[in-house]
């Protein structure tokens, strides 16, 4: 018996917003934390950049570069915007 | 668009509870209404007898068979036999 | 737009809003009957015991899912879907303000006993107050010829009144979704709650039945102090308190617009704002 | 029972239920690593780049790909590796304490997802919203940027305030395991910074389901509402008609906060066993 403890109806086929992040303009996200807080649902990931020989290390966050962010679940953005007018550098583009 | 994901209480192959009501007994379901305020998942429903004819016509609760009891969404019973206890007749009787 | 505007919404009323369109509540709309089917529309009350179903009911989507047979599972959702949409008994849900809207454009307005929480949890509504349900055109000019239905009689009231009964209601936490007895004829404005209200229990449980609102709640995470007093009024499961940001956080996806959370915020911090606006919301009705 | 009791579980301890059950907290299962794999259990957390399994992405593209098989083997295959790695259980606030009791050392950490989802960066030992448990945190210096704000090590009755602060706040208790039955982690979680709730509500894999199951005592609840900010799950709705709340028994994760936030005690957890549809919905 398949136990499938799905709780939210996903709807197949459906085409999910392209996100994309500029790297240059968006160098230090994990002291801006802007579109990562204002996002209703939590769309944006932040994570250091997975150096696999560093990874004893500590990595500053005010080094550009350290930290990138990752548009990690686009299937819930609803393209409200908000992470567009919240960038200081105008980082995001989201088409659909 | 093809349909959304199929919901827990969906789980394919899962088989419900039985619940048999022994309508002998329960005859003024709409009067004493014990186990449709109980149940904490809504199962069960009370129904008119539906008769044709009689559709112009008021039914009186208080007679014995004008209505009825049924369990429609026995998908949601999870057999926590409340309505059992609380039924001062023992009309109920439910099988997993 | 949803498939009612779609076929029923004029650009000129409410830009394309079907609900606006004042030709959906004209008196011809009453004799509006399908070819060839018969007590449908009004007449076909769920109480006249003539309310033939065509096509699959619960019990036999039960006995497919108990069967564990995936394929016979969809198509009996899709034909009790495609079936809700041609008969167009459970209709969409309206915010507050869109239902204060309607309320001026129907004439004939009656408040009458709730036929589902008779059903679902035996509440007799026998007098005025406790009534909260409301029967809407012309058909209910023929109350007395179901006396089963209308058993503590009807409170034909005028728009003012209907409209501070449907803010009372709307105080009190129920959702407001117009029902259509054959669209698009509206015969009913129900105000509903979950699991009582059958069209909203089939709609948050299997996903068929009930249009999502023209509206999508927002939070405004400045103004919102992390009360939750608006959590406690969403039926649909889809606002949730998270804990951390200590704000009140919506799934769009799951949002029907009903407008309870943004009527119960105290600060007025949820806002509801338009479904075209989001684009990825364009297909979610 | 749940698949780990059925595994790990011992009817001596705690009725069978795996996290009550000392071997699983003993310093041998810090060796038990899996033959022939590299970097599992503690040494893979997510901050060293070694997890190779499937992520989000795949997920999604299967799903813009409308290839429902291709999303059911990955979801099976994620849960899978969730079984053997980093799975986890929801744990009512009163089998968490219980926890306490066994575990040792305890330490308080800055929580990762928060991290990552919304950049909340806790330094200072009162911010702290992470648990990490098991000898695996005696190592702590060797991952600077796992643990940036340091570890602050509790005893158990410090632990047990802790948990009761945080479970006031409204967060879940989910008892993490780093290759199973290894407890490695007890995270403080909400929806949707944690990805394991996160996955759990919105795929359908990912965290199980505890043990208990919410119900409410219709007489004791006067409709006050508090419980519905609290639940994370959306299993839990205010029904205005009867001005009772009303759970949803197939949703509800059991995590015990609607329960420990009424006032009036009016939602009570009880055992799952004893609601025979629930058997298995985990």
């Amino acid at each position: 018996m398949t136990i499938l403890r799905q709780s939210a109806p996903v709807i197949f086929g459906r085409k999910f917003p392209k996100i994309t992040i500029d790297q240059e303009k968006c160098t230090v996200p994990f002291l801006c934390k802007k579109c990562l807080q204002a996002c209703p649902i939590a769309v944006f990931f932040v994570e250091r950049v997975m150096a696999k020989e560093k990874r004893l290390e500590e990595v500053d966050p005010r080094i550009p570069g350290n930290y990138v962010v990752v548009a990690e679940r686009r299937d819930r953005c609803t393209m409200c915007n908000r992470c567009i007018d919240v960038c200081p550098v105008d980082a995001i583009k989201i088409e659909v | 668009m093809t349909m959304p994901r199929r919901l827990p209480e969906m789980v394919l192959g899962r088989k419900f509870p039985k619940i048999t009501i022994d309508q002998e007994k329960c005859t003024v379901p709409f009067l004493c209404k014990k186990c449709l305020q109980i149940c904490p998942e809504a199962v069960f429903h009370v129904t008119r007898v539906m008769k044709y004819e009689k559709r112009l016509e008021e039914m009186d609760p208080r007679i014995d068979g004008y209505f009825v009891l049924h369990a429609t969404r026995r998908d949601r019973c999870t057999v926590c036999n409340r309505c059992i206890d609380v039924c001062p007749v023992d009309a109920i009787k439910i099988e997993v | 737009m949803c498939y009612l505007c779609d076929q029923y919404g004029d650009q000129q009323y409410g830009n394309g809003l079907w609900y606006m369109n004042p030709y959906n509540y004209a008196r011809n709309m009453y004799k509006l009957r399908l070819p060839g089917e018969v007590y449908k529309g009004p007449e076909a009350g769920i109480e006249t015991g003539e309310f033939e179903r065509t096509g699959p009911t619960q019990d036999d989507l039960f006995a497919a899912i108990e069967k564990g047979d995936a394929t016979e599972v969809d198509n009996i959702i899709k034909a009790l879907d495609a079936r809700s949409r041609q008969s167009g008994t459970p209709g969409q849900v309206l915010p507050l303000k869109d239902a204060l809207a309607v309320l001026d454009l129907m004439t004939c307005i009656g408040l009458i006993a709730c036929l589902c929480r008779k059903g679902v949890r035996a509440i007799d509504e026998r007098n005025e107050h406790e009534y909260t349900c409301m029967g809407m055109g012309v058909g209910m000019l023929k109350w007395e010829r179901w006396p089963e239905r209308y058993k503590g009689g009807v409170k034909f009231v005028n728009p003012e009144e209907a409209q501070e009964w449907t803010r009372e209601m709307d105080r009190r936490g129920f959702c407001h979704i117009l029902m259509l007895f054959g669209a698009p004829f509206i015969g009913g404005f129900c105000q509903c709650d979950y699991p009582d209200c059958m069209a909203l229990r089939n709609a948050v449980d299997l996903g068929i039945g009930t249009l999502k609102s023209h509206y999508v709640a927002q939070v405004d995470y400045d103004i919102c102090n992390g009360c939750g007093i608006c959590a406690s009024r969403c039926q649909w499961g889809a606002l949730k308190f998270e804990a951390t940001t200590r704000k009140a956080s919506i799934d769009q996806f799951k949002c029907y617009g009903c407008g309870l959370c943004e009527t119960g915020c105290p600060r007025g911090a949820i806002t509801l704002i338009e479904r075209v606006n989001l684009p990825a919301l364009a297909e979610v009705w | 029972m749940c698949y780990l009791c059925d595994e790990y579980g011992n009817p001596e301890f705690g009725g069978g239920i795996w996290y009550l059950n000392p071997y699983n907290y003993s310093r041998n299962m810090y060796k038990l690593r899996l033959p022939g794999e590299g970097h599992k259990g503690v040494e893979a957390s997510p901050e060293t780049g070694e997890s190779t399994g499937p992520t989000t992405a795949d997920l999604l593209n299967l799903i813009e790909k409308d290839d429902r098989e291709g999303f059911d083997r990955l979801v099976k295959q994620m849960d899978e590796g969730m079984r053997q790695g980093g799975g986890g259980q929801v744990l009512p606030l009163k089998d968490a304490e219980k926890v306490m009791d066994l575990c040792s050392p305890i330490g308080l950490i800055a929580c990762l997802c928060r991290k990552n989802w919304r950049a909340v960066d806790e330094r200072s030992e009162n911010e702290y919203t992470c648990m990490g448990m098991g000898v695996g945190m005696l190592k702590w210096e060797r991952w600077p940027e796992r643990y940036k704000g340091g570890c602050k090590f509790v005893n158990h009755e410090e632990a047990k305030e802790w948990l009761r602060e945080l479970d006031r706040k409204g967060f879940c208790h989910c008892l993490m395991m780093f290759g199973a039955p290894y407890i490695g982690g007890f995270c403080q979680c909400d929806f949707p910074d944690c990805n394991l709730i996160r996955w759990a509500v919105d795929f359908g894999f990912g965290v199980l389901k505890s043990h208990y199951v919410a119900q409410v005592d219709y007489d004791a609840c006067n409709g006050c509402g508090i419980c519905a900010s609290r639940c994370q799950w959306g299993a839990l709705k205010f029904e205005v008609t009867t001005k009772k709340a009303s759970i949803d028994a197939f949703k509800c994760y059991g995590c015990g906060v609607c329960e420990t936030g009424c006032p009036r005690k009016a939602i009570e957890l009880i055992d799952r066993k004893s609601l025979p549809a629930l058997a298995e919905v985990w």
